[in-house]
Parts: C-alpha cells; sequence; structure tokens
C-alpha cells in the first residue's frame, strides 16, 4: 500500500478501503442477520431465581454485580487505566505545550482550572468575543455553583437505588463525576475539597482496594473470590448496595479526576 | 419506529465522518449517542439508556471537545 | 484455603499490589513512604504469585485440573473458570519474564507508583486471560490486556512509540469490537458464554445457523490473531515493540503476544471447526517465520530488528500449535508438538527478554541503535560502568539461544518442534528461517566488533554518562535470564518431562532424541548456511535488496486492510 | 425485522470505512464509535425480542426481556469509551508533535524525526 501522496496513490488507497469494508461485510452479513430465535434458558432462570440469589429487584444489576462481578471488575480496571494512561499522556501534552505562566504556581488547582477554561477561550471564539464570554463564564459560575449540589444528591441516589430501579454505580458514578465538575467551575477560587486532585486520584484508589476487599470477601465465607458474602443471609441485597456505592465512588473520583485535568487544574 | 431512528442515526454516522469541520462531526457524534439511548430505552433496556446517555453523550462528548481544544479543528487532510 | 482460591490469588494478588502502589501517587514524589508503598506493592503483586504457583504445582502435576463458576454462582449465568497444566505453564512465563522485567525497569526505568501499579495489572490480567473459560470474560481480559499496553508503550517517551501504541489501538480495538459480535453471534447460537456449552449447542448446526458459527468463529479467531501478530496481521508489532521501553518490550514479546494465543486453544480445542482453523494458522505461522526473517534481515535498527524476530519465532509457535491442534491436541503426536510449542514460546520469552534488555543496556550506553554504525559496543559498555562487559555475555547468551545452538534452551525447543514436524513441508520453511535467523544474529552481534577506526573513540566518553544509572537492577535482570536460559537448556530432559505431563494431564510422553547425530548436523549445517547468508548480505546487490525491503512503505491502512481481507480468507478457508 | 438488521450493519460499515478510508486520525476514532453503537444497538435489539417488559422486577405478570445482554453492553459501553479517551489523549501528543491530525503526515513526520 503506497503512502497516498500522488494521484493514483489516492485511488489505489480509497480502492483498499473499499475492498476491506466488503471483505468485514461479507463476513459480518450472516451474523448481523441471523434470525433463529432468542435463547431464554438464562432469562428464565433470572426470573424465576435472580431476585432471590442475588436480592436485586433490577436483574441488570444481578448479573452485573452478582453473577458476573469479575467482568464489571475488568471493566473498572479499563477505566482506571485509561484514565490514567489519559492523564499521563496528557501531562506530556501540557510540557509541550508550555505557555503556562509561572506565576499560576501560587493559584489554587480550581482556580487554575477556571484561568485554562478562559484562556481556552471556548471553541471557535475571535478575540473580540472574549468579553462577552468572560460575562458567559460568570454566569456559568453562578448557574454550576448552585446546580452542583443538587446534582451530587442525584447522582447518589441513582448510585444507592441501583439494585431497585433502573441506573447503578457507574450511572451515579458519572452523575457524581459531573456534580463535582459543576462544583469546581462553581467555585473558583474557593477550590472545594472535591476538586482537589490529590484528594480525588487517593479516593479512586481507595475505592479501588475497597472493591477488590469486597470481591475478595466471599472467602471468608467459604464461597471464594467474587461470591456474595450474604447470599445465604435474609437481605443479599445489602451487599449489591455496598457494591454499587464502592463503584459510583471510584467512577466518580476517576471521571472526576480526568475532567479537572483536562480543564487544565492539572498540578 | 427503530428503523426511523436507525436511519437518523446513520445520516447523522455520515454526516461526522465527511462534515470538514471536526467540531460539527463531534456533535453530530453525541446526537448518535443521544438516538441510540432513545433506542435503548424503546428496547426496555432503561439501564444500558441511561449509561449510553452518560457516558456515550456526556463524558465522549467532554473529552472530544478537550482533545479538539488544542488544535486547529478542521479536517483538511482528506479529499 | 481451599485449592481453588488459590488460583484466584494469582489473578488477586497482582491487584491488591497495584492498589497497595497506586497508593505512593498520595505521598509526595520519591518520599520514603511512595516507595515503600511502590516497591511493597510490587512484591506482593510479583513476588507473593509464586507461593500459589507452588502450592498449585503439585495437583496440576498430578494432573489435577480445577474447575468450575467464579464465585461459585449458578452455572446458568456465572463466568466458567479452568485451571489446569496449561494455565500453570503460561502463569509460570508471565510471572518469571514479569519479574525480570520488572526488576530491570527499577534501574532502567519507566519508573513510578502508575507504571509499578498498570505493569501489575498486566500481569493480573495475562493470568485471568488463560483461566477464564468464558468467551466475555475473555473479551474483557484481552481489553485490559491491551488497554496496559496502550498505556505502557508510548511510556518511552518516542513521538514514534505514540504512533505506534495509536496504530495497535485502533486495529486492535476495532478487532475487539468483532470479537464482541462473534460473542453476540455464538451467544444467540447457544444461549451461553462458556466455551464448553456453546461447543455443544453449536454441534450439529445446518443452514444458516451453521453459517452462523463459522463466522462467529473466524471473528474470535481473527481478533486474537492480531494480539498474535501472525503473518498477514503483523504490522502493529515491530514499531510498538521496538519503540517502548526496553523493559515493556521484552513483556510484550515475551509474555503479550502467547497468552492470547493459548486462550484460543482453550478455545479451538473445543470447536469441530477447530482443527481446519488450526491447519490454516499453521501455514500462515510458518510464512511468518520465514517472512519475518527476512524482514529482520533487512533492519537498521537494533530493537526492530529483534522485534521481527519476535514475530518469526512465534511463526514457529503457531506453526507447531497449528499442527498440533489440527491433528488433535488429545493424541500423542499432538500433545508432543503442543509440548513443544510452548517449550518454544516459553523459551522465546527468556531469551528474547533477555535480548531486549542486553540490547537495550547497550544501545542505551553507546547512544546509538544503528546496526550499520554502532561498532565496538564493548568498549561503551566499559565506559558506562559495565567494567566487564557483562551485558556481552548475556547478548551471546540469547543469541546463542535463539540461533538454536546448543547446550542453549532454543536449541531444544527448535528441535522439539523439529521432531514434531518432521514429514510436513512445513518444516522447510522453518529449516529456512533458522538459516535467515544466524544470519541476522551475526549481523547484530557485529555492534560488538571492536571497530577498526580509531576516530570514533572520541565519542565515547559523553554518552556514557546518561546510562549509568540502575546499571546493578540492569544486570541483575539480565543475569536471571540468562541463567535460566542456560539452566532449562542442559536439564532439557526434565524440562520436556515436566511440561508434557501438565499439557498432558500427567501422562508421560514419548521424548524426542535431540542429541542424536543427525540432528547435531543439521544445526551444524543451519549455522553453516547461516554464516553463508551473511557473506551474501555483504554484497553490494544484496545490501541493496534489503535497503529496498526496509524502506518499504507501510501504512496505517495497510493494516486495516490486510486484517480485513485475512479474516474474508479464514471465513472463505472454513466454508468452502 | 430485517430492515433494522440491515442499517445496523450498514451503521457498521459506515464505522469501519470511517477506520480505513479516512485519513483524519479523529475521523478514525469517530469510526471505532460507531462500529462500537453499532455492535451494542445489535446485542440490545435482538436480545429485547424476548420479551415486552423492562427486567426489573417487582409487578406480577411481567414478561421480560432478557437482561444478559443488557449487562454485557453496560460493560462494552463503558470500555468502548475508555479506548475512545486514550485514542484522543495519543491524538492529541500527535498532533502536537506533528501539527496534524493526517495519518500520512503525522508518519512521515515521525519516521523523519526517528
Amino acid at each position: 500500500m503506497a503512502t497516498p501522496k500522488t494521484r493514483f496513490g489516492k485511488i489505489w488507497s480509497k480502492a483498499g478501503a473499499v475492498l476491506s469494508v466488503a471483505a468485514i461485510g461479507f463476513v459480518l452479513f450472516p451474523i448481523f442477520l441471523a434470525d433463529n430465535p432468542w435463547p431464554v434458558e438464562a432469562r428464565d432462570y433470572l426470573a424465576a431465581m435472580g431476585q432471590a440469589e442475588t436480592g436485586a429487584v433490577n436483574l441488570v444489576s444481578s448479573i452485573y454485580l452478582g453473577y458476573r462481578i469479575f467482568d464489571t471488575l475488568g471493566e473498572t480496571i479499563v477505566l482506571l487505566v485509561a484514565v490514567l494512561g489519559t492523564m499521563s499522556i496528557l501531562s506530556r501534552v501540557e510540557s509541550l505545550v508550555d505557555d503556562s505562566p509561572a506565576d499560576d504556581a501560587g493559584k489554587s488547582g480550581a482556580d487554575k482550572a477556571g484561568d485554562a477554561l478562559k484562556k481556552s477561550g471556548g471553541f471557535s471564539l475571535s478575540r473580540e468575543k472574549r468579553h462577552s464570554h468572560t460575562l458567559r463564564t460568570d454566569l456559568l459560575e453562578a448557574v454550576t455553583g448552585k446546580i452542583g449540589p443538587v446534582i451530587l444528591i442525584f447522582g447518589f441516589y441513582v448510585m444507592l437505588f441501583g439494585h431497585v430501579s433502573p441506573g447503578g454505580g457507574f450511572q451515579g458514578g458519572v452523575i457524581v463525576a459531573s456534580a463535582i465538575v459543576f462544583l469546581t467551575l462553581g467555585n473558583p477560587g474557593a477550590g472545594t475539597l472535591l476538586s482537589n486532585t490529590r484528594v480525588l486520584s487517593t479516593l479512586e484508589t481507595a475505592a479501588f482496594l475497597l472493591m477488590l476487599l469486597l470481591s475478595s470477601s466471599g472467602l471468608l465465607f467459604g464461597q471464594g473470590f467474587f461470591g456474595n458474602p450474604m447470599a445465604g443471609a435474609e437481605n443479599p441485597e445489602v451487599y449489591i448496595i455496598i457494591l454499587n456505592a464502592v463503584v459510583g465512588l471510584k467512577v466518580g473520583a476517576s471521571l472526576g479526576f480526568l475532567c479537572i485535568t483536562m480543564m487544565g487544574g492539572h498540578k | 419506529m427503530i428503523s426511523l431512528l436507525l436511519i437518523l442515526i446513520i445520516c447523522a454516522a455520515v454526516y461526522t465522518l465527511s462534515s470538514s469541520n471536526l467540531l460539527h462531526g463531534v456533535i453530530a457524534m453525541s446526537f448518535v449517542s443521544l438516538l441510540s439511548a432513545l433506542i435503548f430505552y424503546i428496547l426496555q433496556a432503561p439501564d444500558v439508556a441511561i449509561t449510553e446517555a452518560a457516558v456515550g453523550a456526556g463524558v465522549s462528548t467532554v473529552i472530544y471537545v478537550w482533545a479538539l481544544r488544542y488544535t486547529k479543528r478542521s479536517d483538511d487532510g482528506d479529499s | 484455603m481451599r485449592t481453588e482460591d488459590l488460583v484466584f490469588m494469582t489473578i488477586m494478588l497482582p491487584l491488591f499490589g497495584a492498589a497497595i502502589a497506586f497508593f505512593a501517587k498520595a505521598f509526595p514524589k520519591g518520599s520514603l513512604t511512595s516507595k515503600i508503598l511502590e516497591y511493597g506493592g510490587a512484591v506482593v503483586g510479583l513476588v507473593l504469585p509464586w507461593w500459589a504457583l507452588i502450592q498449585l504445582f503439585g495437583p496440576v502435576y498430578q494432573g489435577e485440573s480445577f474447575s468450575g463458576v467464579v464465585g461459585g454462582w449458578n452455572p446458568a449465568l456465572g463466568i466458567f473458570y479452568r485451571f489446569d497444566g496449561l494455565s500453570w505453564l503460561i502463569q509460570l512465563l508471565g510471572y518469571s519474564v514479569g519479574l525480570a522485567a520488572y526488576i530491570y525497569s527499577v534501574g532502567a526505568g519507566p519508573r513510578g507508583p502508575a507504571f509499578t501499579g498498570i505493569f501489575l495489572i498486566q500481569t493480573a490480567a495475562l493470568s485471568a486471560a488463560i483461566i477464564t473459560t468464558d468467551m466475555f470474560n475473555l473479551f474483557v481480559c484481552l481489553e485490559v490486556l491491551g488497554v496496559t499496553s496502550y498505556v505502557l508503550i508510548p511510556t518511552s517517551k518516542k513521538p514514534g512509540a505514540s504512533l505506534a501504541a495509536f496504530s495497535y489501538l485502533m486495529v486492535s480495538a476495532s478487532a475487539m469490537v468483532l470479537f464482541l459480535v462473534g460473542t453476540y453471534g455464538l451467544y444467540r447460537l447457544s444461549g451461553s458464554l462458556a466455551y464448553s456449552e456453546i461447543a455443544s449447542a453449536v454441534q450439529g448446526l445446518s443452514g444458516t445457523d451453521h453459517r452462523v458459527y463459522l463466522m462467529s468463529l473466524v471473528l474470535l479467531v481473527s481478533a486474537i490473531a492480531i494480539r498474535v501478530a501472525v503473518m498477514p496481521l503483523y504490522g502493529w508489532l515491530p514499531d510498538s515493540h521496538a519503540l517502548a521501553p526496553h523493559a515493556i518490550s521484552s513483556v510484550l514479546s515475551g509474555v503479550l503476544i502467547k497468552t492470547p494465543l493459548f486462550a484460543l486453544s482453550r478455545v479451538l480445542g473445543l470447536f469441530v471447526q477447530g482443527a481446519d482453523v488450526g491447519l490454516l494458522m499453521s501455514y500462515a505461522g510458518a510464512a511468518t517465520a520465514l517472512v519475518a526473517v527476512v524482514l529482520a534481515l533487512s533492519q537498521s535498527d537494533a530493537k526492530r530488528l529483534l522485534a521481527y524476530h519476535s514475530i518469526s519465532q512465534i511463526g514457529y509457535v503457531v506453526t507447531a500449535w497449528g499442527t498440533a491442534i489440527s491433528i488433535g491436541a488429545n493424541t500423542q503426536a499432538g500433545l508432543v508438538l503442543m509440548t513443544a510449542a510452548y517449550l518454544h514460546a516459553l523459551f522465546h520469552a527468556f531469551f528474547k527478554g533477555l535480548l531486549f534488555l542486553s540490547v537495550g543496556t547497550t544501545v542505551d550506553l553507546a547512544g546509538e541503535r544503528n546496526v550499520y554504525r554502532l561498532r565496538g559496543a564493548a568498549r561503551y559498555l566499559r565506559a558506562g560502568g559495565d567494567r566487564l562487559a557483562l551485558t556481552f555475555v548475556t547478548f551471546l547468551v540469547g543469541a546463542l539461544s535463539i540461533t538454536a545452538i546448543p547446550p542453549m534452551n532454543g536449541y531444544i525447543s527448535k528441535n522439539a518442534i523439529g521432531y514434531g514436524m518432521k514429514g510436513s513441508f512445513l518444516y522447510l520453511f522453518l529449516t529456512l528461517a533458522g538459516v535467515g535467523t544466524v544470519a541476522s544474529f551475526i549481523k547484530l552481534s557485529r555492534i560488538y566488533w571492536p571497530s577498526a577506526a580509531t576516530r570514533e573513540e572520541k565519542s565515547v566518553e559523553p554518552a556514557a554518562e546518561k546510562g549509568n544509572a540502575g546499571l546493578g537492577y540492569r544486570l541483575t535482570a539480565q543475569f536471571m535470564l540468562a541463567g535460566i536460559c542456560v539452566a532449562t537448556g542442559v536439564a532439557f530432559p526434565q524440562v520436556l518431562d515436566v511440561t508434557g505431563r501438565l499439557l498432558s494431564g500427567g501422562q508421560v510422553l514419548k521424548q524426542p532424541n535431540l542429541y542424536g547425530s543427525a540432528t547435531l548436523l543439521k544445526t551444524f549445517y543451519t549455522a553453516l548456511a547461516g554464516v553463508g547468508l551473511f557473506m551474501l548480505i555483504q554484497l553490494k546487490p544484496m545490501a541493496h535488496i534489503l535497503h529496498v525491503i526496509r524502506e518499504r512503505p507501510r501504512s496505517f491502512q495497510g493494516l486495516f486492510v490486510s486484517f480485513s481481507l485475512a479474516t474474508a480468507a479464514l471465513a472463505l478457508w472454513l466454508l468452502y | 425485522m430485517k430492515l433494522e438488521l440491515l442499517l445496523i450493519l450498514i451503521l457498521f460499515l459506515v464505522g469501519f470505512w470511517g477506520i480505513v478510508g479516512k485519513n483524519n486520525i479523529i475521523k478514525k476514532i469517530f469510526g471505532l464509535n460507531m462500529i462500537n453503537a453499532a455492535a451494542v444497538i445489535l446485542f440490545i435489539l435482538e436480545g429485547s425480542r424476548s420479551g415486552a417488559d423492562a427486567p426489573i422486577l417487582g409487578k406480577e405478570g411481567l414478561h421480560i426481556v432478557d437482561p444478559v445482554p443488557q449487562a454485557l453492553m453496560l460493560t462494552a459501553i463503558v470500555i468502548g469509551v475508555c479506548i475512545t479517551a486514550l485514542a484522543l489523549a495519543l491524538a492529541v501528543h500527535l498532533y502536537r508533535v506533528s501539527g496534524s491530525f493526517d495519518i500520512d503526515r503525522i508518519r512521515d513526520k515521525v519516521h523523519n524525526e526517528n
């Protein structure tokens, strides 16, 4: 495959692309259009036994945090590594940009975040629009500062009631993360505890460790790793609620950490 | 209904890939996510719908916008 | 503690180690607490699992295997796992190379709690990938493996490494989406995600259902083949392995490309069409071994040369592995070949890890990676603090191993493969690849030859200053691997016996006669031919051809085109 | 019924075209997102054919859909976003190094620097 610099190279490369799309289409066609009846054994088993075995009314939760919690652990690990990786690549980008003046050092992380947001100036802002943008940022601060706590509470609600209603740790965590971002935006200068990246990263690690400990807790009760230690007890859903809270904490801290760093509050 | 939504998604997807302004592409992409969240909701998958809306339309859009902030955003490398 | 729980210790201990290491981030960089937490985490994650492995050796040596559902959940929904000899052997591979590479990285970098944690997570994911027998769980494990490599490759801070990581990310993430679609196809046919349930459900399908099954299998196999880097799908590997930090290169080529292959053998062993797939893979493997060695011969960058050799050697492994599967992995002949395939994978992990580390130390100290320019590297080594040029000794051990000179371990595994493959035309490919290997390692070892020109002397001193740090750690890791290379080569009857028993579930396999006169003679001729080939490429026209091969245009798009065409070819192979 | 599946296949192929046929690396990442979305929609759509109600118990006489695909897809969506984030970070880094999002230009630039 030639580097498409010439006209001929360009045609050649488009032909290659068409060819590969056609090849993949040929392989995928039978799978996508399969019409055999959907297997329902797992569904029927879950409908009958799912609630009794895991305590979760929301059967998706019962799989996500019960039967297949091993997968969920893997998923949170992917998130953890991806956030760390993005962060380390980002710090290299920042060092390449190298336009942050030295006097930034005295400001708090949240302040820097606000600065960076102003500096970057939205998306396609020309110079003369800067002023109105600053106004808009002030408005943004006022609104987000008020909304932040409400969203935070909503996030915790979604997190803790995942076993009975749609939602759960992950979704709640994302909402908590956005609440953290809002709080950071809304309180420039004040610098809430949650917008401190070091606090967030420690919180994330702690939640990760807690999650590992919870997955191992079945050991003490003879189910081995990834079992539900309260399986035989009266209310096994307690385990799922705790897990939801831990997953939510972890996701919230990870994503909040990521977003705040991306907004420029990186120390 | 689903077919209609899917056609909309495909239109947005084609627009995403063909538009010369990457920021418009990002917006179309988050539209794709929102529409698929709607599909999941219709298909009795509320959990997936919430996740897709929060993660696909929310978090990933933020990351895209962040990435484009560093750059000039136009797609001049394509024919 | 039950033995079943010990199995999961091999996954959980590295994860706990990672969590401990991440806590080090909360303390100031370089403080004592942070150091203790980081290295404590590494000990928990890389040393303690050996205890579990030792405990588990007894039962698996007796042919026992542990299988069941993770967490004791109901089999209708839970995740199945299986711990047997194969899992034990792969974990041995992962933990030994991982430990050596980590010790090296303490000296040579990259360092820091985040690196330690991610490295440990990668090790955990390797153990998990070989233990699981659940399709979706395998998907998650492969994603964790992938995401850790995308993060670890660019830690060398070279722009090329970022591009390599990006290419790898795009091609393997797309392949993983196809893997997901394949999982979908199998789930809708069988209603289960466990390998064994799927295998029994897809037997005797016909018509469109059968086609759905075949295509799903094709997607799974080609998604994994990307990770293994067999011939048409190798394009991402050379850059990412060449430009990653040395310690990561050694783990990537030593462990990371083999684990998915053996995880795949669990799947293929159960399916009827697995044999056909194995046959095609063995052809691809033989082609890989030969083509990659030609490409390696043409390289000028020392580490890229090694990276192409990784592809070539994985070609050997895939050839033996594919043939073993196609003749049935439970037959006597199949087991002998599978043992040889595993041993070559294991030994390759040791000697290639060793080569990456030794060459890494050398190029760091010399400040030059070009094989055509770097000469008299032993002098740089001495100037850099390696007074006795011990790195040259470890390099020599690695080079003798990979070129299959007795008594090194490479001789054992390559000839064990040769013994099993005898009579097949693929054997010819492998022999030719062996000649190329000898030639290209003579070429690589020229970097240590004393240089005639004295004017280069001046440039020795400045380059020597910066690479000095952590030489002790580097040499420790190198000697660890070199020792293993020699020891496994000398104690080969025991190694063969144990491996054979573990893979066959306790049977005693017939041992190939490795020191027969015919084998020795063949080795001699191969080496001789290798020297001849080396002489040949010194000639002007040959050098020009190699230059053309080296500078051939490679593009990102080519990766995808070859991936999709290979997938379609596999589909056609299975259909007709 | 077939039409929907065909549309999802088209979405997948459009995304794949984005990965293979476009030179801009951001568009390649868009394409990756699209094929991921197509796989998820496919799994959920087919999984929902087995019932009529969301898999949340509590009322009598529910005819729920299969919850297994939904739980699996939660994982798949999250992993997809993680990969996207990482790919974008790498893309930004490459842009900083080479001043372009065009894959061929990046390759030329990086190749010359090494």
